[in-house]
């Protein structure tokens, strides 16, 4: 596994993690607790399921200066809420399809299905997903640049 | 009066936009809007019709007002309008003759008291290249506004043949710009111009809406035109959208909105349509609830209100975007025949 | 037309002298032959103004959400695109089906008045249809132009019939056409991402947000919008902003995606025409191509591609174009 | 750099007062400790939180205060609600003054006034009650009639209690909507408690409270035999700009904003009922 | 204003080593809204709970961030702290600076800054929290059991002893399932009837328990602990309070080449019958496509001849309807049909069996009365092979792509038993794989093979063909590799099972999921096995997936430990973070109720204001808190953004986008 956080980079993407509650944060919470390492430019937030994830909050990353969105969920079958990630795949399968359709880069989005016991794997994913948006680049796509007037 | 062939008007371009920016009718995606000219912009001077008016050169779509630094419980204000200093001249080129007067109409609002000073410094820092009409369409009644299509005023006015356009300049600003591009002009275009004018009189004469009725529309009768019962009917397709609005060169509604930035707040202002359902909404009520009301008011202000603050001058110009443009073919002409007056039938 | 005209005349003189309904939602004359607009009428007497012609292209579908709710029945004069929309309103509650009436009409595609007058036709006085030949009378003198080339987009590639109908009138049968109403869809998928973004930069940035395309759709009938609503998070008025432009249509397309019917009313309002049938057509290519054919609007029951699933579905990183890799 | 009224200045909260369970009484100055700026009886101003929004509020402190002005603020939105939630020492930007004021200087000048509020509705009044008890002597005999739902909805309750009601030659009258434990003053709606009051009609009125009071009240006075011209009263519509350039605080020809908030009932009268 | 309290936590050095803590608290600080920052060494701790509490109340704090451990840890603990100092409980977010922050990075500049952003976007959250209250419903203290085989019987045996009133719907005029139709049991090969008609027995005589035989689900309504029950009672014809199960009818009806259906339809019944010798109710069914009377409307002897006068040919079905806490779905298997299966020729060969069948042939009360017949000319079999895995683990689409889990053993003692009282005859077992996971399986079949010599062969059967009156069962021998054909006297078929069609229409009435191979889906596949997803529903024995008697057993105990767990309270604290409309924005467009897994949205008319005097009336959804789970999914179909979910609304999470972005 490629550690990216400690090669020194001009550019450090900004990586906002969508997790479930029950499978994916908890997978994160083993990667923690098994001492796996993956770049601090990946944060997390907490849903219930993601099917919790609405095509806004992906946008709304991108609006705010993310540079690539990954949403993680129970494998699929094994959702706490029997079938709330079947929705997910849906959803975005279709939602990343079509911001692709619009000419955004799709490797700043992601699908993974992490469960809890794939510790090892979450900071794989992660690093990997880091990797691939490093090299793609800063979002320049889908931000809003006022965002970060002033600074 | 003097003319430049169409070959050189590149070259105009060019040489304006030395000095200052131009904004002028470009081809995007089909479509002809006013835009910022650059070398390979497709300019489309024939176009009768922009899409959007040139209004947005004064009172742009949106536009930053102010920006807020906040830092714990203290609020900074900072004046965004110091950029206006540095920015170049503009010259606004090929307005029609309606287009022009709908500037005048929003200079009675903006630089009524209190001055509006964004728009007061795009204005004054504009120089106005009118453009004559010479095919207009059946959508078009600026003659009902008394606005004469074949010789608009403004700092310099231009009128377009197969092969020339013709220029006059009017005013100082006009004679300046004029100096400026002299190198590319000569002199001649008199008779073209007189005669060009003439033949689209006669075409302004037989267009269907010419001779609209307007006498009705006085202030005396603003309580009974405001209470007839054919607003009701007239309105009942409307989809309550903005087209006509954001098309028109003289709506000029805003609204004042904060967008949150990573350091502080930008207070901008963006256009804003009486026709929408939340444009009168309050916490604890709304004072036009229905589309009717709404649509009434769009109308009533184009015809009556404004009228009424502003020495009889209508808020319309005859311009016949809303013709065009209204997704369901409601229009002003519609409530003009319906409520102008009897000679309208 | 002017045949199916008098027959849908008769039809609504008879609806209402009889009581049967209480209205009748159809379109009314406007000042040129170009320009009729929806219209409701209660009396016979205001039958003066009905018309049905080439230009009748709006959906009249949305306006029973409201229209329908009054007291008795109403009905409606229905092309088949329309249908579509009535009964997916249907399917979502927003229109009683008990208290409309539909009447099917024919339609032989409709004509685009900017069409015709970008092809260099104005002050147009008169326009007949003769199978494929538009014969238009102008101010200027008469010319004749090809019919596929000044309909509506809409109507270039519909293959649609009736799916809901009470009665009909329909005196002219429409021949089932060999069209691909992808294609443009495709060409776009051909495209490379940097072309596909300059393209739909190009077109969103003439966006003026004004909304016609929203409140013209009949699957965006929310009683309140997420983009007037301040507590969405992402409320907009008229904002040029690059992001703001793709934002809304985005989110627009996502929200009706699995409910758009492909009316095409988008276009059709679009004052910049911004080929927004665009954006809602790849949502219905990527469903039909990954979850199975699906037509909205063809029923009044039955879920979304969206709100359902099946074990077996393709993950969203092997999906490229509308079809899994 | 010509003046731009849409730029609003820096104030301070220096004092937050809670009134009623919905309404709390905002003091503001400058940053530099001094009064943002002059204004008269009845005006308005923009008050905003910045991200948050922009709202009118009527300035509620007399202008004969010279040290700061006042804003009594009913939390019923999203800016209101952030607005309550402040503390003293944070900051707001407010402009302004907006509007028509009373005509205090003019019509009102050797008058006897009547001020007849609801609810809320005294916020607008307070800056003209407390402008005529501050040049006591150009005015004549002042009456005011104050309702609420509760005695816990009277606004500015020790104010009125512990200097209006002890001012020789102003008569309080209070009232609340329903009887109530711990007050044992008039309980009755406004309207009919004026009516029982049996007004001198040669009064000049100005009423300001919901439009449902305003309505009911003014039949009263019409009744008593008041003359709509010496009546006054304030509309509230939604405002952006508050200079009549935005577009949506019409009702027909004239602009809340700017040719009111103040309105003679006579001039109401010729506008189309769209308020 | 809020007034947020932020609390950093060392974790000893576990997060300190990594995390400056006291930079993290020190910015923290003057964050817009925060009034108190701290850190400590174990904020889980006693004293750092002491901490909270204190700053809670000396500082009179709106909202707590913890930064500290992951919430899956410890946010239950800090919401008790909170909620003990007076602060709402769901006023609490925890910042994850270990597990996600300091377990993971190395550089503490990095880290640090890294927490400072975890602990905003907390704050961020906070203060949009609200506080929340758990909602309260009461519980209908009695219980369904649909089904009444073994797994019914044996939950409802359990609810009953517990002291709750159950009921038990079954729709065959007996209860007893499959077990009763079973000859022995594996391992122990004692007599099935033996051990189950007790049991059955016991139902029947439990002052608690009301069979409801000959009954079918109608319709459910309501949630947990309040679920409306329509059940409809099939007419029987014969009155259940009047017949005393003396079966003269049944001597005397004329019409008795019904088939029997309980013997595998082996043999014939009359028209008028009692499944078996030990059925409960031990009443009499009539089945009217068989009767004559009923048919002709001449005959009526079984009523000329009944004692009591049980008999009415007017009955019609009837309908009641019962409120219960709880529901246990037992609706149980039946064996898959092999006519899909021509290679083994079960349909043009009458003896070519199912195992099922071979049970009733084996059995004592069978249509052979036990002795080993084979169907065709009533001789005894000499040559008996057995093919295993017919239509299980079989993904060619014929089949089912699962294990049926108990055909190994069933298979392996029916090969014993023969082997046992009919030493003369060769037992041959094609088979792919042997399964004997459980206590004593592994030795019952090495015993099999070991003691009773049965022959197993690994390898698929080919073809079965009738040759001259013998079955030729073409097969491979995967281990001599070599192709084989047993001349036999009878084939045995040891046919997959699969959930009873019936639960499909059952599932769709409670909202309980169900997957591609008509199993009900479980809660959650390790951890909450005998709850279905729908609160209130509890799933037993094979109607959840294959499994034999003792599993059976056990699961259908469990459930009836859940049953007895839920019934006992007296109200349902419900989950505070649940799905919310906010009515003046919802369109009733029922998409939110097509993507809810626990049917927890309902829909209503409402009149709303519109101003101006006018009002409309329009559909919206409402949601029962008590059902709901608070997954999210409706939030995200609801297009106008009406929905939206307590804890985790839209707002919430977009600021703490906003806050992580904003680097």
């Amino acid at each position: 596994m490629q550690d990216v956080s400690t090669e020194k980079k001009e550019f450090t993407p900004n990586i906002v993690a969508f997790c479930c509650n029950w499978c994916s944060y908890a997978g994160a919470d083993l990667a923690g607790s098994s001492r796996l390492t993956y770049p601090a430019n990946v944060k997390i937030i907490r849903v219930p399921c993601s099917c919790r994830v609405n095509p806004m909050f992906v946008l709304k990353a991108f609006q705010r200066g993310a540079d690539g969105v990954i949403l993680c969920g129970c494998h699929p079958g094994d959702c706490h809420y029997v079938t709330g990630n079947y929705y997910t795949r849906r959803r975005m399968a279709l939602l990343y399809s079509f911001l692709n359709y619009m000419g955004i880069e799709k490797e700043r989005t992601r699908v993974e299905w992490v469960s809890a016991a794939e510790g090892a794997r979450f900071a794989s994913v992660m690093n990997d997903f880091v990797k691939q948006v490093t090299e793609l680049g800063e979002n320049k796509r889908l931000t809003d640049l006022r965002v970060k007037e002033g600074e | 009066m003097y003319r430049i062939s169409k070959e050189k008007l590149n070259d105009l371009y060019a040489k304006i936009n030395e000095t200052s920016g131009l904004y002028i009718p470009v081809k995007r995606a089909g479509e002809v809007n006013y835009a910022v000219w650059g070398e390979g912009k497709e300019v489309s001077l024939e176009t009768l019709k922009t899409v959007k008016s040139p209004k947005s050169m004064f009172f742009p779509q949106t536009e930053n007002m102010m920006k807020f630094k906040t830092d714990g419980k203290n609020i900074e204000v900072i004046d965004v309008r110091e950029q206006f200093d540095e920015r170049r001249p503009f010259v606004l080129f090929g307005v029609k003759a309606c287009d022009y007067k709908a500037i005048e109409v929003l200079d009675k609002v903006f630089l009524g008291d209190p001055v509006d000073s964004y728009y007061k410094m795009r204005r004054e820092t504009t120089t106005i290249v009118t453009l004559a009409c010479s095919r207009p369409e059946e959508s078009c009644f600026c003659k009902v506004f008394d606005v004469d299509a074949t010789a608009p005023q403004g700092d310099v006015t231009t009128w377009l043949d197969a092969e020339y356009l013709y220029w006059q300049a009017n005013t100082e600003k006009g004679e300046a710009l004029t100096a400026l591009v002299q190198e590319l002009l000569e002199e001649g275009g008199e008779t073209e111009v007189a005669t060009q004018q003439a033949q689209t009189k006669a075409v302004i004469e037989r267009l269907p809406f010419s001779n609209l009725d307007l006498s009705r529309f006085t202030p005396e009768n603003l309580n009974a035109l405001f209470n007839e019962k054919e607003w009701e009917e007239m309105s009942e397709a409307c989809l309550g959208c903005g087209t006509c609005t954001f098309v028109c060169p003289t709506c000029q509604c805003f609204d004042i909105r904060d967008f949150k930035t990573n350091e502080g707040v930008i207070r901008y202002r963006c256009w804003d349509s009486c026709m929408y359902s939340d444009f009168t909404l309050m916490a604890h009520g709304n004072s036009r609830t229905t589309q009717m009301q709404r649509f009434r008011q769009r109308f009533m202000h184009k015809l009556v209100y404004y009228p009424s603050q502003y020495d009889g001058t209508y808020s319309c110009v005859g311009c016949g975007r809303c013709v065009n443009k209204c997704p369901q073919n409601l229009n002003i002409v519609k409530v003009i025949k319906t409520l102008g007056g009897k000679n309208n039938d | 037309m002017k045949e199916v005209e008098m027959k849908m005349l008769e039809r609504a003189k008879a609806l209402l002298e009889s009581g049967e309904v209480a209205r009748v939602v159809a379109w009314k004359k406007g000042d040129f032959c170009f320009d009729p607009s929806p219209a409701v009428f209660e009396s016979v007497e205001e039958l003066d103004t009905f018309v049905y012609d080439w230009f009748c292209g709006a959906n009249l579908s949305k306006y029973l959400i409201q229209i329908a709710k009054k007291e008795g029945k109403t009905a409606v004069f229905l092309k088949p695109c329309d249908t579509y929309s009535f009964n997916q309103l249907v399917k979502e509650h927003r229109i009683d089906r008990e208290k409309v009436y539909v009447i099917a009409v024919e339609c032989l595609a409709k004509l685009d008045v900017e069409k015709m007058k970008a092809k260099g036709v104005s002050m147009i006085e008169s326009v007949e249809v003769v199978d494929k030949d538009v014969h238009v009378k102008t101010a200027y003198g008469e010319e004749t132009l090809y019919k596929p080339d000044v309909v509506l987009t809409k109507c270039e590639t519909c293959n649609k019939t009736h799916q809901a109908k009470d009665e009909e009138i329909i005196l002219h049968e429409r021949p089932e056409r060999d069209v691909n109403r992808f294609a443009e869809v495709e060409k776009l998928e051909a495209m490379t991402e940097d072309e596909r973004f300059a393209f739909w930069r190009n077109q969103l940035s003439k966006c003026i947000r004004c909304n016609a395309c929203r409140n013209v759709c009949p699957a965006c009938s929310c009683v309140k919008c997420v983009f007037d609503n301040p507590a969405s998070g992402i409320s907009a008025k008229a904002n040029d902003d690059q992001f703001e432009e793709q934002l809304f249509h985005i989110i627009r397309a996502f929200h009706v995606a699995g409910r758009c019917t492909d009316c095409g009313e988008c276009s059709r309002v679009c004052p910049q025409n911004i080929p927004l049938h665009l954006l809602n057509r790849k949502f219905i290519k990527d469903i039909d191509g990954l979850y199975g054919e699906f037509q909205a609007g063809e029923t009044t029951e039955g879920k979304t591609p969206l709100t359902s699933f099946t074990e077996g579905d393709v993950e969203p990183k092997d999906v490229f174009n509308g079809e899994a890799k | 750099m010509i003046e731009e009224t849409l730029i609003p200045k820096v104030g301070v909260i220096t004092d937050v007062r809670k009134d009623t369970p919905d309404v709390k009484t905002f003091r503001v100055v400058g940053t530099d400790g001094k009064k943002l700026f002059q204004h008269m009886p009845g005006q308005c101003a923009m008050v905003s939180v910045p991200g948050v929004g922009e709202c009118m509020f009527s300035i509620t402190s007399s202008p004969t205060n010279e040290e700061y002005m006042e804003f009594s603020i009913k939390k019923c939105g999203c800016v209101t609600e952030v607005i309550h939630a402040m503390e003293v020492g944070q900051q707001i930007t407010v402009r302004g003054p907006y509007g028509k004021n009373f005509p205090v200087e003019e019509d009102f000048k050797g008058k006897d006034l009547l001020f007849i509020a609801g609810g809320i509705g005294l916020a607008p009044l307070r800056s003209v009650i407390n402008y005529v008890r501050h040049y006591r002597d150009h005015y004549g005999k002042v009456v005011i009639v104050y309702g609420a739902r509760s005695k816990d909805d009277l606004v500015d309750i020790e104010e009125i209690q512990t200097e209006w009601m002890n001012e020789p030659n102003i008569e309080v009258y209070l009232t609340i909507d329903r009887p109530q434990e711990g007050w044992d003053g008039h309980v009755g709606f406004v309207p009919a408690y004026v009516k029982e009051l049996g007004l001198d009609p040669n009064m000049t009125a100005v009423l300001c409270g919901p439009p449902i009071m305003i309505k009911f009240t003014l039949a009263g006075l019409l009744e008593l035999g008041f003359e709509k011209s010496r009546v006054y009263t304030t509309l509230e519509l939604r405002m952006k700009c508050g200079v009549g350039k935005c577009g949506r605080c019409n009702v027909g020809d004239k602009f809340v904003c700017k040719d009111g908030p103040v309105f003679r009932m006579t001039e109401l009268d010729e506008l189309p009922d769209e308020y | 204003m809020q007034r947020i309290g932020v609390f950093i936590c060392w974790c000893g050095s576990n997060i300190a080593a990594t995390v400056d803590v006291e930079k993290v608290a020190e910015v923290i600080k003057s964050e817009p809204g925060v009034v108190y920052a701290a850190n400590y060494q174990y904020m889980c701790s006693e004293n750092g709970q002491q901490l909270v509490k204190q700053a809670i109340k000396e500082h009179n704090l709106t909202g707590i961030v913890i930064g500290a451990c992951s919430p899956r840890m410890h946010e239950a603990t800090f919401r008790k702290a909170a909620e003990a100092a007076g602060l709402n409980p769901y006023m609490v977010e925890v910042a994850n600076i270990r597990e996600h922050c300091s377990w993971i990075h190395k550089d503490m500049e990095e880290a640090t800054e890294k927490a400072v952003i975890l602990v905003r976007t907390a704050i961020a959250k906070v203060k949009l929290n609200a506080p929340l209250m758990a909602g309260e419903s009461p519980v209908v203290k009695r219980a369904l059991v649909i089904g009444g085989g073994i797994a019914g019987i044996q939950a409802a045996l359990d609810i009953a002893d517990a002291g709750f009133e159950v009921d038990i719907v079954e729709k065959n005029a007996t209860i007893g399932g499959r077990m009763a139709q079973i000859d022995k049991t594996f391992p122990t090969l004692d007599c099935s009837a033996c051990i189950l008609t007790p049991k059955m027995v016991d139902c029947a005589q439990h002052e608690k328990i009301d069979i409801l035989s000959y009954s079918e689900v109608e319709d459910v309504k309501g949630f947990v602990g309040n679920f409306n029950v329509k059940i409809r009672r099939k007419a029987r014809f014969v009155d259940e309070t009047k017949c005393t199960g003396c079966k003269i009818c049944m001597e005397k009806c004329p019409s008795k080449k019904g088939l029997n259906e309980f013997n595998m339809n082996l043999n014939t019944r009359p028209a008028i019958y009692i499944p078996f010798a030990q059925a409960i109710p031990n009443v009499a069914v009539i089945d009217p496509t068989q009767c004559i009377k009923m048919k002709t409307g001449k005959c009526g002897i079984c009523q000329k001849f009944c004692g009591v006068g049980a008999i009415d040919y007017e009955q019609k079905d009837t309908f009641i309807e019962r409120q219960y806490g709880a529901i246990v779905v037992a609706t149980g298997f039946k064996p898959i049909s092999v006519d899909n299966f021509n290679e083994y020729g079960y349909n043009d060969n009458k003896d070519v069996i199912t195992s099922l069948e071979l049970e009733r042939l084996m059995n004592a009360a069978g249509p052979t009365n036990g002795v080993l017949l084979r169907p065709s000319d009533g001789e005894h079999p000499k040559v008996i092979t057995f093919i295993q895995c017919v239509g299980s683990r079989d993904t060619s689409g014929c089949g089912k792509p699962y294990c049926s889990k108990i055909c190994c053993m069933y298979t392996a003692k029916h090969a014993m038993l023969i082997r046992e009282k009919y030493p003369d005859t060769e037992v041959h077992v094609f088979y792919i794989d042997v399964r004997t996971p459980g206590k004593n399986y592994d030795e019952f079949f090495r015993r099999a093979v070991e003691q009773y010599g049965v022959d197993y062969i690994k390898g698929m059967v080919g073809k079965v063909y009738n040759e001259n009156g013998k079955l030729m069962v073409q097969g491979s021998n995967l281990i001599d590799n070599e192709q084989i054909t047993i001349e036999s006297d009878l084939v045995v078929l040891a046919a997959a099972i699969e959930p009873e069609p019936s639960v499909r229409k059952i599932a769709t009435l409670l909202t309980a999921s169900i997957d591609t191979n008509n199993f009900l889906t479980e809660s959650h596949a390790k951890l909450r096995p005998v709850e279905s997803p729908t609160a209130g529903v509890y799933l037993a024995g094979v109607c959840q997936g294959p499994k034999d008697i003792p599993e059976t057993v056990s699961q259908a105990s469990a459930c009836a430990a859940k049953v007895i767990g839920l019934l006992v309270k007296d109200k349902l604290k419900t989950n505070p973070c649940v799905a919310t409309p906010d009515e003046t924005m919802c369109n009733g467009c029922s998409q939110c109720a097509n993507v809810c897994p626990y049917g927890a949205i309902t829909y209503v008319e409402k009149e709303f204001r519109l101003g101006g005097g006018k009002t409309e009336i329009r559909r919206v959804a409402s949601v029962n808190p008590a059902v709901c789970q608070g997954c999210g999914a409706c939030t995200v179909t609801c297009p106008s953004g009406a929905m939206d979910l307590k804890g985790f609304s839209s707002k919430q999470i977009m600021s703490e986008v906003e806050a992580i972005c904003k680097m």
